[in-house]
């Protein structure tokens, strides 16, 4: 082996890439930069980032109780739920206020995980920079809310799975309260 | 080999050592008597635990103690646990680096979270918080101050800047200014002792 | 008086006056080499009709200057981008191609960038002596321009020791920047400034040895008769074709490289280690004057290169000036391709690479061009070969700390 | 002249040593970590390495919280191999609880835990070529294989680099066979990239000399300071967690251990190359053998997926070690019986590891230091817990 040689051989390795860059594509080793504003990466369906809380119909309609699951069980304690009560102060199974704070909240799915109800999901959407943190980064109730519709759109999959258990579940809801009902008919 | 083995083996080898038996690991009494047990562990043919995976602390409110993984990478056995129990207020063991090398900042990490003296540690510093840093993080009695309970000031800048600040907090916050204290957390009921 | 200089009276074509010139002969392949000749001497021609003889030899002399001034910073913004350009295709990136075309405009950028950013001083720092570091390093660094041929009659100073003001002006390189590093006040700048000098010095040895042997062959320190004496076979009979021409032209270029810190050898700056080296404490327009230097320096010495050892301007069918750039843009690749690919080496080690091995090599080198100068031609190259390959073997067997162990692994099951 | 030179003994060179600060803002400490090195010219002469800039309590905060709610948290450990993290503190737990992990399950998490370790070692690799001052070439070479990995785990576990993948008894999601397709694919490829990168650096002349003889660590050394993980290998232990414990189903595959002669940072180097050779066979074999269907989480651990306040462990401790790409990741955790863990304590390879940082660098330059430290191998996230 002449002194040298190994160098040499690297620096043919280095000259190989460089004319490869023209002419291959990312998959036989050739640029593997994506773009971005102009080209993405197609988007994975798991792929979680921020939450948000799913309605049904419209936004009145939310799935959440306000049962302080996912607000106990987040690790970053990043969720704060106030319930909503009516006139008479009797407690209601609805959120006054749902808020997340974006800036503890570290991406993790244990509250989609919790939540008996399915009503927080991981959303898609990652584009969220702005100029302020506190008023842009605190999310509040509102600012949440996103359809059923849109959560299909993202996750199909998950979706329509859960579609079908709470179909499920309703109708065996049904038929429980058609039972009870028919056992309470006969007196 | 069974730990009952080793411990009888320990036994006979250094008679005068006091030694129990605690969920599967070895309990040693006197933890002066350490260093002595670990140098038999390592250094007899039989066993030759020459690798010390992991040392740490623990704090079960009466006293605090020190736990050490012992493998060995030559008969590739192992774990063996031993443990020495120290109070709280004269904690005071000694150290493993003159025979574990690898002691040495987990020891350090240990006095620095739980404030545990290993007597002749060559450089017995804390390691991650900083110099002159006050009590004990780990041990169950420390008190942190608290980020979640709001102080007056902090509700001042967070509503001068369109955030709902929950009536229940002011009131907390108002009640902390008024005795003058700073916002420490409150530890849940303490749990009940091994 | 004549206002020409002393290089332009040799110019073949000189016979009629070039502004005056045919029509039919303009376009022609003389023309096209001469094209900067003949610009300069129509502004000469017009100011010539209303200026006295001393301004127009000062003229002369400021467009001359005037090309170099805008010559070297355009140069070194450029290579800048040619340089991430090219080392982004090396790693499969695409490189700056945000502002304009294929990132064109990026050099104007990083100028406007550079002019905006606050200019810190550190309080502790030697303020005067931080102030004209960065005029120091820049100054060797554009003088040297006036000696490199780029063309045909495109020396703006033909002296007669022209290669030893070159290498003389260039290594004061080193003054400035140990100005730099000792003026800051910083441990990292302070280390960076002593391993410049150390290498610096080292590396200017091997490097004044591996062109003598150029001057032993072409006879002059000049480096327009350098060129000259490469212009037989239509200009391609370059000094690097000999054995001692190619040897002399791989220690120049390795000197080269480590004299304008450039990556395997940019230990003054080392990134990784020292942060930035000496110019850890500059930012701003200073710190782009030193770049500057930086790269003007390493476009200086491969066109010296080039004039020394690949036949300077001379090539078949292509216009002097574009040969000229064409081969130093080659050298320039390659170094940019050593910067893309090689780690960098070791203070010590370094040193023992000047010192223990290029150092004998030169002077073997030296030996083999007296032994081709005075020995006929089958005889010459087959010994001069032989010589130089077992000098090579000899100095790789003395220096067996840096020659790679073998190493066998086991495996356990 | 006096003051300089001692008249009588001209060797007495009266110098001054001079004291540096590395870090914690420094390129390449690969995070905020502090070396307080005093050196006499630029040979080292002393090396106190300072750490705790990005100090969390990482116990404490897993002692105020539910076993499953730390998980996410050991992803921060060391962020380049969160699977691995996850798949000790899993262990961990599991073995407190005494639980089993489904066949199916088993195997993707060895699938995962190697993935994790190619990941790691092409890019340590390339981030010690660049401590040896190479520019990025090796790192982007490194990263572009990387990014192929890293898809797949966005695509099994919804996040490319903090999974939050494990779950006590199993895994989180399932993994479809087009991915497992494409993880064949991937390490089919694995090996031609693995040789252009090899004739890119293992026989190149300046990293040789730059990396042969620098920073040894003898044997009886490594072993006595806890040094776990390539490094322990390279030095010439024969000592693999994976062979030890033979822990999750790494009993079933066959694969060597590959062993260095030296100890310095070029066995270090060429240690972890062989590794990913045998990882990929690890790899070649899992993909094999894994059943097509299967259930992911145990049964007894199924209903506390939902509800993970529910989960209370049997009193008692448990020690759960893996091979993490780093070196031994512990998990020390004793439970009271209540929803969280009384002592949760990590035992983190590249703060160990980190033991013999002085010993390594006594002699040698500051420019060999960083290489020293590059091939140690560590990540703040880590050291700092």
């Amino acid at each position: 082996m002449i002194f040298g040689s190994g160098v040499l051989r690297s620096m043919l390795i280095t000259l190989k890439n460089f004319f490869t860059s023209y002419f291959k594509g990312p998959e036989e080793g050739g640029i593997f930069t994506v773009e971005y504003p102009e080209t993405r990466l197609p988007e994975k369906e798991r792929f979680r980032n921020f939450p948000f809380l799913v309605y049904d119909r419209n936004p009145e309609n939310l799935r959440c109780v306000a049962c302080d699951i996912c607000a106990k069980e987040c690790p970053p304690k990043c969720i704060y739920i106030v319930r909503e009560f009516d006139k008479e102060g009797r407690p209601l199974k609805r959120p006054a206020v749902f808020d997340i704070d974006f800036t503890v909240c570290m991406n993790c799915g244990i509250c989609e995980e919790a939540c008996p109800f399915d009503a927080i999901y991981m959303d898609h959407e990652f584009e969220i920079a702005g100029p302020e943190r506190q008023s842009r980064l605190l999310y509040h109730k509102d600012d949440l809310l996103k359809s059923n519709e849109y959560f299909h759109k993202i996750r199909p999959t998950d979706a329509t799975a859960i579609d079908q258990q709470r179909r499920e579940a309703e109708e065996k809801k049904k038929a429980a309260a058609e039972a009870a009902a028919k056992a309470k008919q006969p007196d | 080999m069974t730990p009952e083995e080793i411990k009888n083996k320990i036994q006979t080898a250094l008679p005068g050592t006091a030694l129990k038996w605690v969920r599967d690991t070895l309990l040693i009494e006197n933890p002066q008597d350490l260093p002595k047990v670990a140098n038999f562990l390592k250094t007899s043919e039989e066993f030759r635990f020459d690798y010390l995976s992991s040392v740490t602390g623990a704090d079960y409110l009466q006293y605090l103690e020190a736990v050490y993984h012992l493998y060995s990478m030559e008969k590739k056995t192992g774990p063996f646990v031993l443990r020495a129990r120290v109070g709280r207020d004269q904690a005071r063991i000694p150290s493993l680096v003159p025979l574990y090398r690898g002691a040495e900042y987990q020891e350090r990490e240990a006095y620095d979270t739980y404030g545990i003296i290993f007597e002749n540690h060559p450089d017995l510093r804390r390691i991650f918080m900083w110099e002159g840093f006050e009590g004990f993080p780990m041990r169950k009695d420390y008190v942190q101050e608290d980020s979640e309970i709001l102080e007056a000031s902090d509700i001042e800048w967070l509503e001068k800047h369109q955030v709902q600040v929950p009536e229940g907090m002011k009131k907390r916050a108002e009640e902390l200014k008024k005795q003058g204290r700073r916002a420490v957390a409150e530890r849940p009921g303490q749990p009940e002792p091994q | 008086m004549d206002t020409r200089f002393p290089s332009e009276k040799a110019y073949p074509f000189d016979s009629e006056s070039s502004v005056g010139m045919k029509t039919e002969k303009i376009f022609s392949m003389q023309t096209l080499d001469q094209i900067f000749i003949i610009a300069k001497k129509i502004i000469l021609g017009v100011t010539g009709h209303f200026l006295p003889d001393w301004a127009c030899l000062l003229t002369s002399i400021l467009i001359s200057i005037s090309a170099i001034a805008v010559l070297g910073p355009f140069t070194m913004m450029y290579l800048t981008l040619l340089e991430r350009k090219v080392i982004g295709r090396m790693q499969n990136r695409i490189g700056p191609n945000r502002v304009g075309k294929w990132g064109l405009l990026q050099p104007f950028a990083d100028g406007i960038k550079m002019l905006t950013k606050e200019d810190i001083v550190p309080l502790e720092a030697d303020k005067v002596i931080h102030f004209l570091a960065p005029l120091f390093i820049v100054m060797p660094a554009l003088l040297v321009f006036a000696v490199i041929p780029f063309g045909r009659n495109m020396t703006a100073v033909d002296l007669n020791v022209g290669l030893l003001f070159f290498i003389a002006v260039s290594s004061t390189t080193t003054i400035a920047i140990f100005m730099a590093s000792w003026s800051s006040r910083n441990k990292f700048s302070l280390l960076g400034g002593m391993r410049s000098a150390a290498q610096m010095i080292s590396y200017e040895i091997p490097m004044v040895l591996s062109v003598v042997p150029v001057i032993m062959m072409a006879g002059s320190l000049s480096t327009n008769s350098i060129v000259e004496a490469q212009s037989r076979w239509h200009g391609l009979k370059w000094f690097v074709f000999t054995p001692w021409g190619f040897l002399g032209f791989i220690i120049f270029f390795l000197c080269a490289v480590a004299e304008c810190n450039r990556s395997p050898f940019d230990l003054p700056e080392g990134e990784s280690e020292i942060v930035a080296g000496f110019h850890t404490e500059y930012s701003g327009m200073k710190f782009a004057l030193f770049y500057m230097a930086e790269f003007m320096n390493s476009f200086t010495l491969s066109g010296l290169a080039v004039t020394l050892f690949l036949g300077g301007w001379q090539g078949p069918f292509l216009p002097s000036w574009i040969w000229f750039f064409l081969k130093t843009y080659a050298l320039i690749f390659v170094m940019i391709w050593f910067r893309g690919t090689l780690p960098r080496v070791r203070v010590d080690q370094l040193m023992g690479l000047a010192w223990k091995f290029l150092l004998p090599l030169t002077l073997a080198n030296l030996l083999v061009t007296g032994f081709w100068y005075f020995t006929s031609r089958p005889v010459r190259i087959a010994g001069s070969m032989v010589l130089l390959a077992l000098a090579f073997w000899i100095l790789t067997k003395l220096n067996r700390d840096v020659v790679p162990e073998k190493r066998v692994y086991h495996f356990a099951e | 002249m006096e003051k300089i030179f001692s008249a009588r003994d001209p060797s007495a060179l009266n110098t001054e040593t001079l004291e540096i600060n590395f870090g914690p803002q420094h390129p390449s400490t690969h995070g905020v970590f502090r070396m307080n090195i005093v050196c006499d010219g630029e040979t080292v002469v002393s090396l106190k390495p300072v750490m705790g800039y990005l100090h969390r309590n990482h116990e404490q905060i897993a002692e105020n919280m539910s076993y499953a709610a730390s998980m996410p948290y050991t992803d921060r450990l060391d962020y380049f191999n969160s699977m691995s993290n996850n798949f000790g503190y899993s262990l961990a737990v599991e073995k407190l609880a005494n639980i089993e992990v489904p066949e199916r399950a088993q195997y993707i998490r060895v699938i995962m835990a190697e993935l994790t370790r190619l990941v790691n070692h092409v890019s340590v690799i390339g981030f010690l070529l660049n401590d040896l001052g190479a520019f990025f070439t090796p790192v982007l070479y490194a990263f572009r294989e990387r990014e192929k990995i890293l898809d797949i785990f966005e695509e099994v576990s919804g996040a490319r680099m903090m999974c939050n993948y494990f779950r006590f008894g199993g895994v989180k999601y399932e993994i479809q066979p087009h991915i497992l397709q494409r993880i064949k694919e991937i390490v089919k490829k694995f090996p031609k990239f693995l040789e252009e990168f090899e004739a890119l650096l293992s026989k190149n002349e300046i990293l040789c000399m730059r990396c042969q003889n620098v920073g040894v660590l003898p044997k009886e050394l490594a072993v006595s300071a806890s040094i776990t993980g390539p490094m322990l290998r390279a030095s010439g232990v024969d000592y693999d967690i994976r062979k030890v414990d033979k822990y999750s189903i790494y009993g079933r595959f066959k694969f060597r251990i590959p062993l260095g002669e030296k100890g310095d940072v070029y066995d270090r180097y060429y240690v972890r190359i062989l590794e990913m050779h045998e990882s990929l066979k690890i790899l070649d074999q899992a993909l094999k053998d894994i059943p097509a269907t299967g259930e992911l989480v145990s049964k007894k651990m199924a209903p506390f997926l939902k509800s993970p306040r529910n989960f209370k462990p049997p009193v008692g401790e448990a020690y759960g070690r893996v091979e993490a790409p780093k070196g031994e990741l512990g998990f020390y955790v004793v439970s009271d019986g209540t929803p969280q863990p009384w002592r949760y304590h990590v035992r983190a390879p590249s703060f160990i590891n980190l033991t013999i940082l002085e010993d390594m660098c006594l002699g040698h330059k500051i420019a060999d230091v960083i290489v020293i430290l590059g091939s140690v191998d560590i990540v703040l996230g880590e050291v700092d817990h």
